[in-house]
């Protein structure tokens, strides 16, 4: 199996779901001749044309909107945002006309929303932002955070056969610095199901995106210590897997919610306020939750590196747990 | 590039040369009739009160809706707006379906989960209005864009109003459009006011359709009362786009003969205007044309009158057996399933 | 001390602001002559002018973002959204602009957002939502929902004042429907101070707006069981008092969460969330939330009946509570 | 209404005539080196790694930036971008803070918040960018609505790009500014290139300024890398916003003459397009003007050398004594508190 970077497996993936169905398409600014902001579509114009990777102009409603549109007319749109950032410039598409109108006239709006999303690389306010929580709030759409090579490929086949609107946060910082062993053919993965990135029994962190990572050198460092960590990355927050996380909580007993978009009101609200409600009897601590302070994302990397969850964060918030 | 005003339509001839025959005067005239039955029988229900939220009307925009739906092929598709029910209507949408949308019965098209005009009929290629306007615009685009990457010659029809044309959705879409020269055709239904707003707070030149020149295609500006001139402008954009030559923006100029909404009295729009438009009543207009130019006979006259009353009799009876939705299904109606892109549409 | 209505109470605190402070204007869609959509400001064109009381066109980016730059000009701008529904065609000039500016510029944006919300009348889809939440999960920007024309009085002056952006969620159903006694004299209430709207010892609701008058009714029918409880009114999500909801839950040890927005991502996980992992130790029983369902508001009555909470669902939910 | 394209800048007696003293003069040649002067130091130290992130120059738009920036007012207020330094240093940004806001600093404008030209100087008039363009038009458009309302004789100035043309922001903003012919001024770089988008996919029509039309008031087109006749074009522009006369639409076209940002090799752009702009730089073309009609000497050129070359080694010299920000103040400085109202651009 060949060994793909995190961006090369979104890319692959894209390519393939174009190979085998004429509906898809690419929409988005500079996709076509530049490939895109990242580079994910670096060739596809030559290969599929210039409608079918069709360069926008500067018009994120008029990308969102169109979309929708290409959608009910039977075409399986892929828009690109060049950063995360930009789609709230398309906030009241999505969420007035493309997760409501399904509900209204039983008309699916199958569209996927690349989103290059999170920080790490001093990208400032406005290119380094995590928004799934506020999407994740709104019924009618499904959220999409893979965090490795192998779920990005999956998942964002997943995404476009979906007959739903789905935003797909591929997560910049993971881009070039993943690499994992990525199939060849075509394979897809089921929404809402977690994904048991490292197993223990001690505690359980609950994470999506780059903080899988995160957590995973936080619990390496931690076995030392003889305090075993299961990490699961939930993969997809709408739906969430809230079946396989209280399962972990009823056998770790304590959990730690992580996440690197800002915390009050993040989804990891969400996650931790329904285990307290569910699983309230299994809890031997409290839940904790560790995420971006309720700040603008900074600029300079000093203030930046505060901002983001560290390694160090979580394990001192998973020593306290263990000490609970 | 400069925007065009449309002459009004002359005699029968000109009309059979743009493609319609007499039983076609006499559908199109019973399309208006419908529309504004349906109307006007929704006040009455609205007063007695069995339609629950607020009402919207289009009285004074039945020409302009239906003139420009009955310019359409049968698989072109359009988003019209809540002045719009003449569309829906031309395009075979059941009475009784749609007073049963007012009642928010299942029966209605979205089975209760929204209510006035706010709604789909896909096999007839209408898709449902948002509230927040005009955001079916870039979506009437985006359908244009799937005709153009698939090569189907079919066109698109996106609708919005004098005020909404002050939104972004409007210049992102047209602009749009303008440049990948798609197959739609942008209708402004301008009836001068939007809400209490008068047009000179809402844009600030003459006419909205002066914008075509701004993203590249023509403008032209038709009275909006008179149904045979919007029906030879809409037909002849239609077909423009249809043959690959880009949008258009047609304006349809009328007054909102109501206010904004059933509880409005629309104090602020002076008498005189209501006044002279009322002259000029696009149903009455198109009534005396038939009348002088094809003939329409008192017996003709009768027999639709009474076609459409026995039509919104029925609607109203079979819309009030329709049952309230079932509370226990909302939850599931969220999320599409694979079988729900099973349809003609999505082929 | 006279009695108002809540929505007469917001009128007369906005034209007590307009006569006391010249920078305080009003800009919306069909302010002027029609004095709103809901007649907040009928008669302030004639007492200030065209200028003070300005008709905007139908452009909700131009509204709020000119609003932002008259704000930083030196002026007080209150814009109108005709339904809080609206205010996601302006999404981004608030997140992007105004929450931001002061953290990177240090130029405050002291700029009021009145939005007319919620549900109860078969508003349908578009003109019923209860948006806060999703602002909520923003940071700069602050929130505050209103429940009592006491409230609302001194709260929109507070709103005005405070050099931030500030959303004014106002109850569309409260507007008719609650009457009470408000002082003639101009008065500020600070945020971030919840309101005891009933005195009780053996649970706590923490709401607002509209809801804190369900759960009144709901707690009126259980004092009959001998089961009193106490409902916190928030009156402000950003800041929100988390000190005195923490001194309640001591001290009731059981406490359930309302709102009315729809529930997963709704800012009751917030605060369900910060409960379970502070006030761990002292609960009784899981922190219960109540919400609408994840659903668009639907349109018809016997669907929108289904979706708002209901002062049965709270009862049954205490009365559960009331059990553990 | 039609645009107009200026007519390129004549004799000093011209010039004169426009308000320009021969000080002024070499002041503007002064403003453009410093800016290519800095964002030229910019590059270098992103190449040393001493600048996080990207990094972005407005090369080719000196002329644009800093003829428009003199034109201005004491008290006129804007909103530059990101290809507009030269409006930063007409307006008196201290290069220092300029180079320590590149580079994460405590003494740059954001204090390390946010990154390249995204700063502001309010106490100057000008307020900092956001990234999601052209969001700073409807601010630009609110700034001159409060000079409106309080009978200032200000004008604000907004910027924006001919790529982001396309958004719904300057819509609805030249719309606002329109229909209540407010003291703005609408300053578009045209540098034919939005990231690596052509002129022809961004927009259908020949000159973005064509779309002043639109909104009832003036455009006109001005050879960016001119710099006088900009002045001059700016300078009518914000007189006549300042008389009442309501805003206008400055076209400035040039070339983006490096890549969209430092990654880009802009390997799009054909090269003899570079070519025939690089022979019209702005700054070579103004240092020739002033050779032939304004008799600047050897001396006075050196001079102004060698001070703008002690002023950047200056100013990296002070940006590099700047701390990083104490990531202690980070959560404190969301919210503002009532003293922070206390400057003078909020009495
Ligand atoms: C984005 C948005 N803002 C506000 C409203 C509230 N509203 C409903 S209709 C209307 C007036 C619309 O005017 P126009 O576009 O001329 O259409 P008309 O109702 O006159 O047909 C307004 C302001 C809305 N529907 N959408
Ligand atoms: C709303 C939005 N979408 C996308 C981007 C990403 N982006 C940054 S600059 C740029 C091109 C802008 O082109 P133009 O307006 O012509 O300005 P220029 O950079 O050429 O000066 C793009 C697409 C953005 N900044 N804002
Ligand atoms: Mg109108
Ligand atoms: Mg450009």
């Amino acid at each position: 199996m060949p060994e793909l970077t995190y961006i090369q497996a979104i890319s692959d993936a894209l390519r393939q779901e174009m190979r085998r169905d004429q509906r898809v398409f690419v929409l988005g600014q500079d996709v076509g001749v530049y490939g895109g902001a990242f580079k994910v579509t670096l060739g596809f114009q030559e290969e599929f044309g210039p409608w079918r990777v069709m360069d926008a102009p500067l018009s994120e409603t008029a990308i969102v909107g169109g979309a929708t549109g290409a959608a009910l007319m039977g075409l399986r749109p892929v828009a690109e945002m060049q950063f995360a950032d930009f789609i709230s410039c398309a906030w009241d598409h999505l969420v007035t006309v493309a997760a409501k109108q399904f509900f209204r006239g039983r008309t699916p709006v199958p569209i996927v929303v690349r989103l290059p999303s999170g920080g790490g690389f001093s990208g400032g306010p406005f290119h380094s932002q995590n928004p799934e929580s506020s999407f994740a709030h709104i019924p009618g759409l499904k959220i999409v955070c893979p965090a490795t090579p192998h779920d990005a490929k999956g998942l964002l086949a997943t995404s476009i056969e979906d007959p739903n609107p789905v935003l797909y946060f591929e997560h910049k910082h993971l881009y070039r610095r993943i690499k994992g062993e990525v199939p060849e053919e075509r394979y897809t993965i089921p929404f809402g199901q977690a994904r048991v990135h490292r197993e223990g029994d001690d505690a359980v962190v609950v994470t999506w995106g780059a903080m899988v990572h995160t957590a995973s050198d936080a619990a390496d460092q931690l076995a030392g210590e003889g305090f075993e960590v299961e990490i699961l990355d939930l993969r997809t927050l709408i739906p969430w897997d809230k079946a396989r996380v209280l399962e972990s909580v009823r056998r770790c007993s304590k959990v730690l919610v992580l996440h690197e978009d800002t915390r009050t009101g993040g989804f990891g609200a969400e996650i931790a306020a329904t285990i307290a409600e569910e699983a309230f009897e299994d809890l031997d601590a409290p839940v904790v939750r560790i995420a971006a302070p309720d700040t603008p994302v900074p600029f300079s990397p000093a203030l930046e590196k505060a901002f983001l969850p560290q390694v160090e964060d979580v394990v001192k918030s998973l020593q306290e747990l263990a000490a609970y | 590039m400069a925007v065009r005003e449309a002459e009004p339509v002359g005699s029968l001839q000109e009309v059979k040369e743009a493609g319609l025959d007499r039983e076609d005067l006499l559908g199109i005239y019973r399309h208006m009739l419908i529309t504004r039955a349906i109307e006007e029988r929704g006040h009455i229900l609205y007063r007695q009160g069995k339609i629950p939220g607020s009402f919207y009307t289009g009285r004074g925009n039945e020409a302009a809706a239906v003139g420009v739906a009955t310019a359409m092929g049968p698989n072109d598709v359009g988003t019209p707006l809540h002045r719009d029910m003449g569309v829906h209507i031309t395009r075979g949408v059941e009475p009784w379906r749609i007073i049963a949308q007012y009642m928010g019965r299942e029966g209605g098209p979205t089975r209760g989960r929204d209510g006035n005009v706010h709604m789909a009929a896909p096999e007839l290629g209408l898709h449902p209005m948002v509230s927040h306007l005009p955001a079916m615009l870039p979506v009437a685009v985006g359908m244009a864009l799937a005709f153009k990457i698939r090569g189907d010659r079919r066109v698109a029809l996106g609708w919005f109003g004098e005020g909404s044309a002050a939104r972004g959705d409007a210049h992102e879409s047209m602009n749009m459009a303008g440049v990948r020269q798609l197959p739609v055709v942008f209708i402004c239904d301008n009836n001068q006011w939007a809400y209490s707003t008068p047009t000179y707070l809402g844009y600030p030149i003459e006419h909205v359709a002066d914008r075509a020149a701004a993203y590249g295609f023509d403008g032209v500006v038709v009275d909006g009362t008179d149904v045979l001139a919007v029906y030879r402008e809409a037909k002849a954009a239609i077909e423009k786009a249809r043959q690959g030559g880009g949008p258009t923006l047609i304006e349809c100029l009328t007054l909102r003969m109501e206010g904004h909404a059933v509880h409005d009295d629309a104090f602020y729009v002076p008498k005189e205007m209501f006044e002279q438009w009322a002259a000029q009543d696009p149903i009455e207009r198109f009534r005396t044309w038939l009348r002088s130019n094809a003939d329409m006979t008192d017996d003709e006259e009768d027999q639709i009158t009474s076609v459409v009353k026995r039509l919104l009799n029925d609607a109203l009876e079979r819309a009030e057996e329709s049952p309230l939705p079932d509370p226990s299904g909302l939850e599931q109606g969220v999320y599409a399933s694979a079988e729900d892109l099973d349809t003609p549409h999505h082929k």
